[in-house]
């Protein structure tokens, strides 16, 4: 299979350059088997290295003890639980100490997407706007999954959550999810790009420009990461989902500067029909053929809308 | 405003230099910040405090003061931007008022439990609803429980002093806590008064050197976890976290202590007095006495001056640091009086009353002493505690003497 | 103790000019407050400041309700706005206004009268209606609590700038020097 | 950028003399080991594995231990997700009941 030899030589290399680089998480998180935002966690981490403070608001990324528990701690560099509302605000001031003392220390936040897209999202956006030099990278489960599955904004139309439950009125989250990493190319930030722990050779050349960012502007990832236990799929299945959610386009993979502008780091040129990926997980299984096009068509017009922005970038 | 500056004559050789000036409760504030040499100060505007952070702005930006100001989106980044400097190791600032106090209520709650030194003034403010922009304890008062050291400030020049020993009090390592200066939005924050501002290198060595950061820190030279979760339903979780609240009280505590020492070395080297805790203004063979917080009492003593001219055997005792309560420096207030009128700017709820009434009532217990006690509430909302309502206020207080308290308060400024 | 009430409207510098007033008092070794009303000082909108003095340590940090004087930098303010509320007998008044005193309706608790044609000068000087520092000058004239030297020191101290500071320096002068005094022989009750 | 990536450096509350009722603080490493979380456990075919590290890149545990010619797992922290057997391109992974 060219493909997959094709991959085997990448992984061999991301190997060979960082896989002698220390795990910076401690060997052993609660994160749930198969816990996609963990195996994100621990490359980003120990891509980001020592030198860094890394906040992580409530949700999963501390629930698996990254901040640790009664006295003792889940990571090795600094780490601090901020609240769910003030990750950006409470990390840009951490970032402007160490810039008036003349020490170069990356301020670093691994957030779920409910604290970055709803209560915290003002303190995203007005980090965001005031320039801070942090890297902010959003762990997008498409909702709390952490405290058992509650809509986030960032939760897909249809899902079912414990929030949006399938019975005889409703069936799964009645609005789309919001775009919040186009919502930060509008901040004009210094770097805004997705990704996928499907596609780690993209992730992994997105995280050294979004490090780079960091200590000019601010930096935005956001990474799609299925979750298992949330999204009902076996734990093996965790990359596979990830995948096909690329493949059929419901996640597209991008970036953004002020001065390249926006451009697809992984266009998908024979997209999968989404039901493809709807399939392959639990919390869709109650989508009537209405809801599925509805979806199809929303990935078709986020995708629509997105090439439009990178053609006029490019234009 | 004008900066007009005189040197003033040095009559005591010992005692710091200053300048007089005058000068209005919010611009006393800013200047003593700049005296105290923050590394960092957020700020987001609001009335009745906008016209501090426009000062402390115009300082940074005229080359006056050496801070980094974060214009932050809204009072919750405010505190935020700051706990995250003070775990990097600055020294940090802001003021903010109702609203603006209720809406960074989270991070507020946490910065006492992390312990860090942050100074913030309160300009207090009334409200929320009715909805009000004038002065009133209300907003202080309504976070009273939240482990923050709070002290009220009767003149500009006591802003002035205290806003600069706040931040001394704040890196005691006896104490690490978070500290409100209150200054009474309206009468203390646009008042202007005649003040004598101390010289900064008199108050750098008042101040000795920084340490914000030495119990917790956010730094990959000192790597640790911040804040973990702590508690539980077994194990030793929860014996854990009654160890950090049970540090927090006795931070508190000995804050007390501390506030006392501060005041006094204050005095030595500037020749500033004020009572630390609490005043006692003409008690000593006091038959009755009325209880002032803030602002308000500068008029209260005119009007116990007026009726010890008129043969009245009445005191007066201020409270100046309202949390830690100071229990036992009340307690000796109260030694010898026979009955008490309460003025309180704001209202406890729950108890029909007074916050500060409320609070007096347990120490006159610890005290052993049944007297009859008396709420009062005005100067709600701008309204104007004058010295002819003090009259009344002493005059009621009086009648006590004859005949039992009334379990509902007296509302001053209210028409019945 | 002497308290001063100013009023005003919105935009004409009463707030300012109790401060300035009390800066001044200050420089000549007073004792002195100034308290802004706590309104909304939308422009044109009627405004009070209040400004008390002494020789020592002024303790009460509340509105004036009994003034010793009252400054009205604007000649219409008084149609909408009782000026002369609690003013304590043989009190002064310092009046912007281009009428003669016969034409003025004062109450018997006014003693002394300082009558400036404040806006014909403001026009002169600034081209707008900036009163507020002329009728500092005409106080001092009126009244003698304060000097014009130590008035000018807080002008020239102030933020005031270039072309705005010379125009009230100019101001204050002629504030003073353009001031007709009337001293009204207290009315005798039956 | 490797520069980044040198020790970090170990750091000790008590040594120190932060008192431990001030704020709550940690340094000991969590002692936790999720292996025993596991239902079913890993099995390397030796000679299938050609060391691709596809199995690394996706363990969310980092459990992948590099042997001289192959990759291994540590069962004390492997929590037996299935993800290495699932996207192992030589199929050289097996899942196998703990019990076995």
């Amino acid at each position: 299979c060219p493909t997959g030899a094709l991959r085997h030589v990448t992984t061999a290399r991301i190997y060979n350059e960082v896989g002698g680089w220390e795990d910076l998480f401690a060997p052993g998180l609660a994160g749930c088997q198969g816990c996609n935002t963990e195996l994100l966690m621990r490359h980003t981490l120990r891509r980001v290295g020592p030198d860094t403070v890394l906040a992580t608001p409530p949700g999963c990324v501390p629930g698996m003890g990254s901040v640790g528990f009664n006295g003792t701690t889940g990571t090795k560099v600094p780490v601090f639980h901020p609240l769910l509302t003030n990750t950006a605000a409470m990390l840009a001031g951490v970032k402007r100490q160490y810039e008036r003392v003349g020490r170069k220390v990356t301020a670093m936040a691994i957030a779920g997407d409910g604290g970055a897209s709803d209560v915290g999202f003002q303190s995203l956006s007005g980090a965001a706007e005031r320039g801070e030099r942090i890297l902010f990278m959003v762990v997008d489960n498409e909702g709390y999954m952490n405290t058992g599955m509650q809509r986030s904004s960032c939760t897909p139309y249809g899902a079912w959550t414990s929030t949006t439950p399938v019975g005889a009125h409703t069936r799964g989250k009645t609005q789309d999810a919001k775009n919040l990493p186009l919502i930060m190319v509008n901040h004009r930030c210094a770097y805004v790009a997705t990704a996928s722990t499907a596609y780690m050779e993209d992730l992994y050349a997105k995280l050294d420009k979004a490090l780079e960012a960091s200590e000019h502007g601010f930096a935005y990832l956001h990474v799609y990461s299925p979750c298992t236990t949330g999204w009902r799929f076996q734990s093996a299945m965790n990359i596979e989902v990830a995948r096909k959610a690329v493949e059929s386009n419901f996640v597209t993979l991008w970036e953004y500067t002020p001065e390249t502008g926006l451009s697809f780091s992984r266009p998908v040129d024979r997209p999968l029909p989404v039901v493809d990926y709807l399939k392959a997980m639990g919390r869709f299984r109650h989508l009537s053929p209405e809801q599925i096009e509805h979806i199809q068509n929303k990935v078709e017009e986020n995708l629509r809308f997105v090439q439009k922005i990178a053609e006029k970038e490019h234009g | 405003m004008s900066t007009t500056t005189i040197d003033t004559p040095n009559t005591d050789a010992a005692r710091a230099t200053t300048k007089a000036m005058l000068c209005e409760g919010n611009e006393a504030a800013a200047l003593a910040v700049a005296l105290a040499r923050p590394d960092m100060v957020a700020v987001y505007p609001i009335t009745p405090q906008t016209s501090l952070v426009e000062k402390l702005a115009s300082l940074i930006a005229e080359g006056r003061m050496d801070a980094d100001i974060v214009d932050a989106e809204g009072e919750h980044s405010v505190l935020s931007v700051l706990q995250g400097g003070a775990l990097a190791g600055a020294r940090t600032y802001t003021a903010t008022c109702g609203p603006g106090l209720a809406f960074m209520f989270e991070p507020y709650l946490r910065t006492s439990g992390m312990r860090l030194p942050l100074v913030m003034t309160i300009v207090t403010r009334d409200g929320i609803t009715p909805q009000s922009v004038w002065g009133g304890h209300q907003d202080a008062m309504t976070v009273r429980e939240s482990g923050w050291i709070q002290m009220y400030c009767e003149t500009v020049q006591e802003v002035l002093d205290t806003t600069v020993m706040a931040f001394k009090l704040a890196e005691h390592h006896d104490v690490m806590l978070p500290v409100n200066v209150c200054l009474d939005g309206n009468y203390l924050s646009y008042g202007a008064s005649r003040i004598e501002l101390p010289e900064q290198a008199e108050v750098d060595a008042f101040m000795g050197a920084k340490d914000v950061n030495w119990h917790v820190a956010l730094d990959p030279q000192r790597p640790m976890a911040v804040d973990p979760l702590t508690g539980g339903s077994g194990g030793n979780g929860p014996e854990t976290f009654a160890r950090y609240r049970r540090g927090q009280c006795r931070g508190m505590q000995s804050a007390l202590r501390v506030i006392t020492e501060i005041h006094e070395e204050w005095g030595q080297r500037f020749g500033h007095h004020f009572a630390p805790l609490v005043e006692e203004y003409r008690l000593d063979d006091a038959e009755y006495a009325i209880m002032t917080l803030g602002s308000m009492t500068g008029a209260a003593k005119d009007a116990i001056d007026e009726a010890r001219a008129a043969g009245e055997k009445v005191g007066l005792i201020k409270i100046k640091t309202f949390s830690p309560f100071p229990v036992a420096a009340l307690k000796h207030a109260l030694r010898s009086v026979r009955a008490l009128g309460v003025v309180d700017r704001s209202v406890a709820f729950r108890w029909n009353c007074g916050p500060m009434f409320q609070e007096t009532l347990g120490v006159l217990y610890r005290l052993g002493r049944h007297i009859p006690a008396q709420s009062f509430i005005g100067g709600l909302a701008g309204a104007d505690l004058t010295t002819a309502i003090f009259h009344r206020v002493i005059d009621e207080t009086r009648a006590l003497l004859t005949r039992p308290a009334s379990d509902e308060p007296v509302w001053l400024n209210a028409k019945d | 103790m002497y308290e001063v009430r100013i009023h005003g409207r919105g935009g004409q510098g009463a707030v300012l000019a109790a401060e300035l007033l009390a800066t001044a008092l200050v420089i000549e070794g007073k004792y002195a407050v100034s308290i802004p009303s706590f309104g909304f000082e939308r422009r044109g909108a009627p405004v009070v400041s209040f400004m008390r003095c002494s020789d020592r340590e002024i303790r009460q940090l509340t509105n004036i309700y009994t003034p010793d004087c009252i400054i009205c930098v604007d000649p219409t303010v008084a149609n909408s706005v009782d000026i002369f509320a609690g003013l304590k007998p043989g009190g002064a008044l310092v009046q912007a206004t281009s009428r003669p005193l016969a034409e003025l309706h004062l109450p018997a608790t006014v003693g002394t009268v300082g009558l400036c044609d404040a806006v014909r000068i403001a026009n002169e000087i600034f081209g707008r209606l900036i009163t507020n520092t002329l009728m500092l000058g005409a106080f001092a004239r009126t009244t003698g609590m304060v000097s014009l030297e130590a008035l000018k020191q807080v002008i020239e101290e102030s933020d005031f700038r270039d072309a705005g500071l010379k125009q009230n320096l100019t101001a204050l002068e002629r504030g003073y020097t353009e001031t007709v005094v009337h001293t009204i022989e207290r009315r005798v009750t039956a | 950028m490797s520069d980044r990536h040198h020790p970090y450096p170990a750091y000790h509350l008590k040594q120190a003399g932060v008192p431990d009722d001030l704020c709550p603080v940690a340094t000991e490493l969590s002692p936790m080991r999720p292996g025993d979380w596991r239902s079913f456990r890993p099995i390397v075919e030796r000679d299938k594995c050609v060391k691709c590290a596809v199995c690394w890149l996706y363990c969310p545990v980092q459990c992948v231990e590099e042997h001289a010619a192959w990759f291994d797992f540590n069962l004390q922290t492997c929590k037996g997700c299935g993800i290495c057997a699932q996207e192992c391109p030589q199929r050289a992974i097996t899942m196998i009941p703990e019990a076995q």
